[in-house]
């Protein structure tokens, strides 16, 4: 009963609103020397739904985060109704009636549910008490416009992704927020949990509110948003009506201009038998029986949204994650690795997604980062180091990649993001190894190193190494494989052939639809 | 900003370093004089009478030395010398080598050490009279290790304070029912040379109907004595005294007596101090305490001090000296009783004041 | 005179080493203006030689923290190797084969809070702030509340014998081992490993570092340099005591922290912890010369420990922006 | 639907750790008692029961530290402080208001919390270090204050002192007790029931989804740091009424470790995020039956330092093992 009067309430407050309006101008932000934003001007309305897109480190992330007051722009303004408003921490946006849901969900494992729908603005009596009645009535509401039925009552942890996804949104909505951030809210839902989602937005559009959404999913922009800004490398390249933009401008703006324009595929003639076989390798609750090879010189491509297994593959694969079933062939022998050191024995390399994170020592010299994985080339007996051959190597390994460094032992995260990676593949180059795994090798670094990254992967292949590059970016998949592996929720949905490789193909597959040359 | 914030811990830090020096200049500088002193003629040099004294305890924060170290101080500084006193945290040789040699590299002319180790301490000891400190145990005595010191000042003869605590507690229990002890350590040897004391005495005919049931060790904590206490006074119903050879003990089981409500049906006797006992005395929690007068031991053992520095005093068996308390003598193995028990009651606890 | 403190202080700023030289310079004068007895070289030696030990674990704790784990059990874990060596001498054993036993059965206490560590993935403060007491209590057990001594004459003394006519041993040994593992940490690959495993323990692991192996070998070397410090700890007391050295993981600490090696790991060096060292004993002699009730030098150490932390963390904030 | 069933399964573990507890109690309690039938007395529950209150009243100060993430280990000098500050007090005047004297120890308590607090977040520094370094900053502070002495009997009021002790009781159930259980009571109230109480645990379970909530982390830590401060503050004037005197060298040392001993036992995550009120009162419970156990068989009390350490180890390894049995990592 007081539920729904409250709910009913909250209702009108929104509508009652006046029309609101939050601007961005000039957004600058730099992190260390790379430029994440470059003077970007943004503004969402009351009631509409306004989209982000942008490849990779476009700086979609780093707006939303701007705005939300989680890192405080270089430079630049931002209005609320045109007023200017400084913002030290999320507390403040908040106040601002301003909500944000992330892309990996940020929960409180060991909470309530009910608890992480309410947390920062608890519901309490006049006694100063938490009003769990209020608000448990106020959360089946909510969870009933989500179309959700979970037990209010039960530990967050225990909630499966998507699920903990959906909470977040009834969190943001539950704060009485004005406008709600979403970034790439349909990640790791179903496609069915994702209608819900859309019906909701439409529903919260009706009621006044505004959503600032991101998302790779063009055809989900096209259908769920009015407006439409598109980011390249920390620029603003445009800002569309929805109505006035097809999907194919929207990726060639996002990628700038046309692909082939800069992107070019090596032809290599590949040998007939497979050099890298991996045969139903298996990880329990994440990927099941995946079976692929590789040919020597062959690019294979590992299409697939996020959270549909590729980079778990590639951890099992370098014995990151435990296997629970399936084996690994090299060159028909069967590798049996517990660990990364067995996997670089046997001349494997896994140069990961997280540069920052898993990738480089960002505080240690090139020298050292360059030299880390391979501690045979440098060393002499009593495993002391021979500084002067760490020195040639290094010097002759990143002048072959072309990395721009002033000096090889000042520390890596002097470098620009597109060095950094270089530095990382290096790494991994002096290990001498047959097999690459490349776990989206161009994420977040500029248009100018993506080229770069492509010429050493073309030049990888012709070197006869058997190169898999796992990547969300069509474009690199569409162009660089010789053959794709697509995924979706941890099986394998398709392996499609030079031939087959197209847009529609890898993404009807990555949406869980066989396609007509299934598993061929 | 917070760079600034640096900047002034570090002058925190400073000061804090110097604050706790600021102690420092006054106490030394007199030490300095009086080592100057030394300096210029070590051997005769305590002739201008500036001496200096550094009293060694156990360890600090026990209330135990209080009147010790003032009636060292004021016998010490009535003969014109210099009085200092300091400590380690933790009652064991760790804590005092370290004081030790301090004392030892500042020249001073005379420590006096309450020892916390009959063995681990020769070393150090020897190290001060080479360097021609005179050294002296005040308090308790280095058993079997008595070459290593001149001469021993205890405030009594502790075998007769066993024989006495015994008698008077049996009286007050009239002779009969159980009774427990409430020790240290299991090896601290004054409780246990104590508790020898208190067998040998039980043994006698005139104290048949005693017995005593447990020895109960609270390693001188107070909040495990307090337990210990409880548990002695709960495993044993019948339990009619509570004997406890250290002042840590005394307090803890006089509290747990009160505690439970046993007053008169469970007495408690032992070693403490007056202000310790007074107020169970005076709500009849205990009949009372012995002791000895620790603030005699101290003046005692500074006029002894005084009289060999500077009357040429023989530190051998049979020698005899003044003291303000009357005359006191030198017996086996250069050992000087300050003076003889002192037992607290009721009539007479609120003469003395520690 | 404020001022010209903070003008000095603004450059020294820009270097985290020259921290530790001021602390340096401030320990040598404050013991100056304390006490005239402070300049003794032979005194400050022999002084020294009654904190080895803690100085000694310093060293190898200098690794774990470089590797990002922790271990605050140092001190008991010392007492208790102590003990046991003086347990197994009172059984018969020859003192060269008690030594030899007492060494491994270090190296066994530091793998217990290796292995702990490392296979359950708890916290190893978590891990160590039990085996802190477990040690402790152990050593309790073993020895009960006295001592126990009578060994051999050779090897009672180890701070009274001297090398080179003035140095004593114990010294010795502590410098020795310094120049070995500052070796083993700035020369080898091993401590390359070290220090990676401190920075970014993924980074380390994608690399092909063994974590496990690696972590339990470092809490080993702990665990030998504990051993170590227990046998030298005995020669110089001639007895063993389950209370010495108690709370003596507070001034490890120190030494490690004030010697520039980050808490959060991945930066530091063991000449760093030798430096500290210094300023810490000589804090300490000075603390003692003017008789400083004991409490209050524990107030200092500590006041030294929070003021010292708080200035590493933002040197190394304040290189991280410069670089 | 399969998130139902492990619901039902997460929610027996967290109970049956309290159950289990209450089981290791009593089975503690009967084998003591088989061999020393003196054991099954009202006297010796009594005593048990009293030899609880000073460290339920720190432990659950330390188990709201521990929630939020962090490890206060200078509680035991607090309470030190605090009790010497009540102290002398009463030296100066022993008929000072009691009640007065309880307000002022509480809030010195919460003040030297205070510090600890302001130091961690201001530096964003790890609270253990801190904490261990400020414990002998505290210590020496009172020995200072104190000049060595002991604050004796004498200067203490009866009636304060009457508060442990069973004959001054209601049924039978002395006032420190009372109070204990006031004082849990009142600490899970605030722990569930209030927003703040909320927010700590939100804290101590996901720092970066708190702040991007909006909640004052540094704020809610500080507040934890001065709340654990003042109940060992508290538990001060408790210590002087059970102990009936204070020394600044050895009242409260080891305290902070025991109260960590508890709360872990009584099921805290070092990780942070959970712990209940009721298992920190049970561990607490617990340890003051081991300690009497111990002193009643005569055991050598040094066997207790070794037990309290496994006990520790024991409990965080059982703590991990469960949590991963979930399947659920404690982040």
């Amino acid at each position: 009963m007081s539920g729904k009067s409250v709910d009913s309430k909250r209702k009108q407050d929104s509508l009652k609103t006046d029309s609101w309006s939050l601007k961005a101008k000039g957004l600058c932000k730099t992190f260390g020397k790379i430029d994440a934003l470059k003077s970007v001007d943004f503004d969402v309305k009351q009631g509409e739904v306004h989209a982000i897109i942008g490849e990779n480190g476009a700086g979609k992330s780093t707006l939303l985060r701007c705005l939300y007051g989680d890192i405080h722009p270089s430079s630049g303004k931002i209005l609320v109704n045109d007023k200017e408003i400084k913002m030290s921490k999320p507390i403040e946006a908040k106040g601002h009636g301003i909500a944000m849901i992330n892309q990996e969900p940020l929960v409180f494992n060991d909470l309530e549910i009910l608890e992480n729908i309410f947390m920062g603005h608890l519901k309490q009596k006049r006694s100063k008490i938490v009003d769990n009645k209020r608000m448990r009535d106020e959360a089946v509401k909510l969870l009933n416009d989500l179309g959700l039925d979970i037990e209010l009552k039960g530990k967050m942890g225990n909630l499966a992704l998507a699920e903990q996804q959906m909470i977040e949104i009834a969190a943001a909505l539950s704060s009485d927020a004005k406008i709600i951030f979403m970034d790439e809210p349909t990640a790791s839902l179903t496609p069915n949990e994702v209608d819900n989602l859309f019906k909701l937005i439409n529903q919260l559009k009706s009621t006044g509110k505004s959503i600032v959404y991101i998302s790779h999913r063009l055809d989900e922009i096209k259908e769920i948003s009015d407006r439409v800004t598109i980011l390249r490398d920390g620029n603003l390249v445009g800002q569309f009506k929805i109505a006035d933009i097809s999907v194919d401008e929207m990726i060639a703006y996002m990628i700038g201009g046309t692909m082939d324009k800069f992107i070019t595929k090596k032809k290599v003639k590949l040998d007939k038998k497979p050099y890298f076989e991996v045969k139903d390798l298996s990880s329990r609750g994440v990927f099941s029986d995946i079976s692929f090879d590789v040919r020597k010189g062959e690019v294979f491509g590992i299409a697939g949204l996020m959270g549909a297994g590729r980079t778990e593959i590639a951890q099992a694969i370098f014995g990151i994650i435990k296997k629970s079933k399936g084996k690994v062939l090299l060159n028909g022998k069967k590798l049996d690795i517990k660990s990364p050191s067995d996997a670089i024995k046997n001349k494997i390399a896994l140069v990961p997604e997280d540069r920052q994170g898993l990738g480089v020592f960002l505080k240690k010299e090139i020298a050292f980062n360059t030299t880390f994985a391979a501690p045979w080339e440098i060393t002499k007996k009593l495993n002391f180091i021979n500084k002067k051959k760490e020195r040639d190597l290094t010097i002759e390994y990143t002048n072959k990649l072309k990395t721009k460094l002033a000096d090889i032992y000042q520390n890596v995260n002097d470098l620009s993001g597109g060095n950094q990676q270089k530095v990382s593949f290096v790494k991994w180059l002096l290990t001498k190894p047959e097999v690459l795994i490349l776990d989206e090798p161009t994420r977040g670094i500029d248009v100018g190193a993506k080229q770069e990254v492509y010429r050493i992967i073309n030049e990888l292949a012709q070197e006869g190494k058997c190169v898999i590059m796992i990547s969300s970016e069509l474009v690199e998949i569409l162009t660089l494989c010789d053959r794709v592996m697509v995924m979706y929720e941890g099986k394998k949905t398709a392996i499609l052939e030079k031939d087959d490789i197209n847009e529609v193909n890898v993404l009807t597959a990555a949406h869980g639809f066989a396609t007509n040359k299934e598993g061929a | 900003m917070k760079k600034l914030l640096v900047l002034l811990l570090v002058v925190v830090l400073v000061a804090g370093l110097f604050a706790g020096c600021a102690k420092a200049p006054a106490a030394d500088a007199k030490a300095d004089k009086a080592d100057d002193a030394t300096k210029t003629s070590s051997e005769e040099g305590a002739e201008d009478g500036s001496f200096t004294v550094v009293y060694i305890p156990y360890n600090t924060g026990n209330p135990y030395y209080d009147p010790i170290i003032q009636g060292f101080k004021d016998s010490v500084e009535a003969a014109g010398g210099i009085f200092e006193t300091t400590a380690s945290d933790t009652p064991d040789p760790t804590g005092q080598i370290p004081v030790i040699r301090a004392q030892i590299q500042k020249g001073v002319d005379v420590i006096a050490l309450d020892p916390t180790s009959i063995d681990a301490l020769n070393d150090v000891m020897d190290e001060a009279r080479a360097a021609g400190v005179r050294m002296f145990c005040v308090g308790d005595d280095v058993l079997g290790n008595e070459e290593h010191r001149e001469a021993a000042v205890i405030a009594t003869e502790y075998r007769q304070i066993g024989y006495d605590s015994i008698e008077i507690f049996a009286e007050s229990m009239g002779y009969e029912g159980q009774l427990a002890v409430l020790s240290a350590t299991t090896d601290s040897p004054f409780q246990n040379e104590q508790i020898e004391i208190y067998k040998e005495v039980l043994a006698g005919e005139k104290y048949s109907n005693m017995e005593i049931v447990e020895v109960f060790y609270g390693d001188d904590e107070p909040e495990k004595s307090f337990t210990e206490a409880e548990a002695a006074i709960q495993k044993y119903p019948d339990l009619k005294g509570l004997m406890c050879p250290t002042t840590v003990a005394y307090v803890a089981a006089a509290q747990a007596v009160e505690n439970a409500g046993l007053q008169g049906q469970v007495l408690v006797y032992g070693t403490a101090f007056p202000n310790q006992c007074r107020e169970f005395i005076k709500n009849d929690v205990v009949t009372g305490a012995i002791l000895w007068d620790t603030y005699r031991l101290g003046v005692v053992a500074g006029e002894f001090i005084d009289q060999v520095l500077h009357d040429g005093l023989v530190i051998a068996e049979g020698t005899k000296f003044q003291t303000s308390y009357g005359e006191a003598e030198l017996i086996e193995n250069n050992v000087i009783y300050a003076g003889p028990p002192l037992a607290f009651n009721k009539d007479n606890v609120d003469d003395y004041d520690f | 005179m404020k001022k010209i403190e903070n003008k000095s202080l603004a450059k020294a700023i820009l270097k985290p080493g020259s921290v530790l030289v001021l602390f340096l310079i401030l320990s040598v004068v404050s013991g100056v203006l304390a006490s005239p007895h402070f300049l003794d070289f032979e005194y400050i030696l022999a002084a020294m030689t009654q904190y080895i030990e803690l100085g000694i674990v310093a060293i190898a704790f200098t690794f774990i923290l470089i590797s990002g784990e922790i271990d605050i059990s140092v001190a008991s874990a010392m007492t208790l190797s102590s003990c046991f060596a003086a347990i197994l001498y009172n059984y018969g054993l020859p003192m060269g084969l008690v030594i030899a036993v007492t060494l491994l059965f270090g190296i066994l206490l530091g793998l217990i809070n290796g292995a702990l560590t490392t296979f359950t993935k708890i916290n190893s403060l978590i891990i160590t702030l039990g085996t802190m007491s477990l040690y402790r209590g152990l050593a309790q057990i073993l020895i009960g509340k006295g001592s126990v001594g009578d060994f051999p004459e050779w090897f009672v003394g180890i701070d009274r014998t001297k090398v080179f006519g003035f140095l004593p041993l114990s010294i010795f040994v502590f410098i020795v081992l310094i120049v070995i593992m500052e070796v083993i940490l700035k020369q080898t690959f091993f401590g390359r490993k070290v220090f990676a495993m401190g920075t970014n323990d993924k980074v380390a692991l994608y690399s092909g570092v063994k974590m496990h192996k690696n972590k339990l070998v470092l809490f080993g070397i702990l665990g030998l340099f504990t051993g170590i410090a227990g046998i030298m700890q005995i020669s110089r007391y001639g007895l063993a005591k389950y209370s010495l050295g108690l709370g003596g993981e507070l001034d490890v600490i120190t030494m490690v922290l004030l010697g520039g090696t980050a808490f959060s790991g991945g930066r530091g060096s063991t000449i760093g912890t030798a430096l500290a060292f210094l300023v810490v004993v000589l804090i300490k002699i000075s603390m003692t010369l003017i008789n400083m009730e004991r409490m209050i030098q524990l107030m200092i150490i500590g006041l030294l420990l929070v003021v010292t932390i708080i200035i590493s963390d933002r040197l190394h904030k304040y290189q991280d922006l410069n670089s | 639907m399969s998130e139902l069933v492990k619901q039902k399964k997460k929610i027996s573990i967290t109970s049956v750790r309290e159950l289990g507890l209450v089981a290791i109690i009593l089975i503690l309690y009967v084998v003591v008692g088989l061999i020393e039938p003196r054991f099954f007395s009202f006297r010796v529950v009594m005593s048990i029961m009293l030899s609880t209150p000073i460290l339920i009243i720190v432990a659950l100060g330390e188990m709201t530290a521990i929630i939020s993430r962090n490890v206060e280990v200078s509680l035991g000098s607090i309470m030190a402080f605090s009790a010497i500050i009540g102290g002398m007090i009463f030296k100066s005047n022993i008929d000072f208001p009691i009640v007065v004297v309880f307000l002022v120890a509480t809030v010195v308590g919460g003040l030297l919390g205070l510090l600890n607090g302001t130091i961690v977040t201001l530096f964003s520094l790890p609270s253990v270090i801190v904490t261990l370094g400020t414990m002998n900053v505290y210590r020496g502070l009172m020995f200072v204050l104190m000049d060595a002495k002991q604050i004796d009997n004498m200067y203490i009021p009866r009636n304060l002192i009457k508060l442990a002790q069973p004959q001054e009781s209601i049924i039978g159930i002395p006032y420190i007790i009372i109070i204990s259980i006031g004082v849990a009571v009142l600490v899970s109230i605030i722990l569930n029931q209030t927003k703040i109480g909320r927010e700590i645990y939100a804290v101590g379970s996901n720092p970066d989804a708190a702040r991007l909530r909006g909640i004052g982390v540094n704020k809610v830590k500080i507040i934890v740091f001065i709340f654990a401060g003042a109940c060992s503050g508290f538990a001060g004037m408790i210590y002087m009424a059970r102990v009936g005197y204070v020394n600044p060298v050895t009242t409260g040392v080891g305290m902070e470790f025991m109260a960590v001993a508890a709360a872990v036992i009584g099921g805290t995550s070092m990780a942070g995020g959970s712990g209940k009120t009721l298992g920190t009162v049970l561990g607490c419970i617990l340890l003051g039956l081991m300690m009497t156990s111990i002193s009643y068989l005569g055991i050598e009390g040094s066997a207790q330092k070794a037990m309290y350490g496994l006990i520790i180890i024991i409990a965080v390894v059982l703590e991990k093992i469960i949590k991963s049995k979930l399947g659920k990592e404690g982040r």
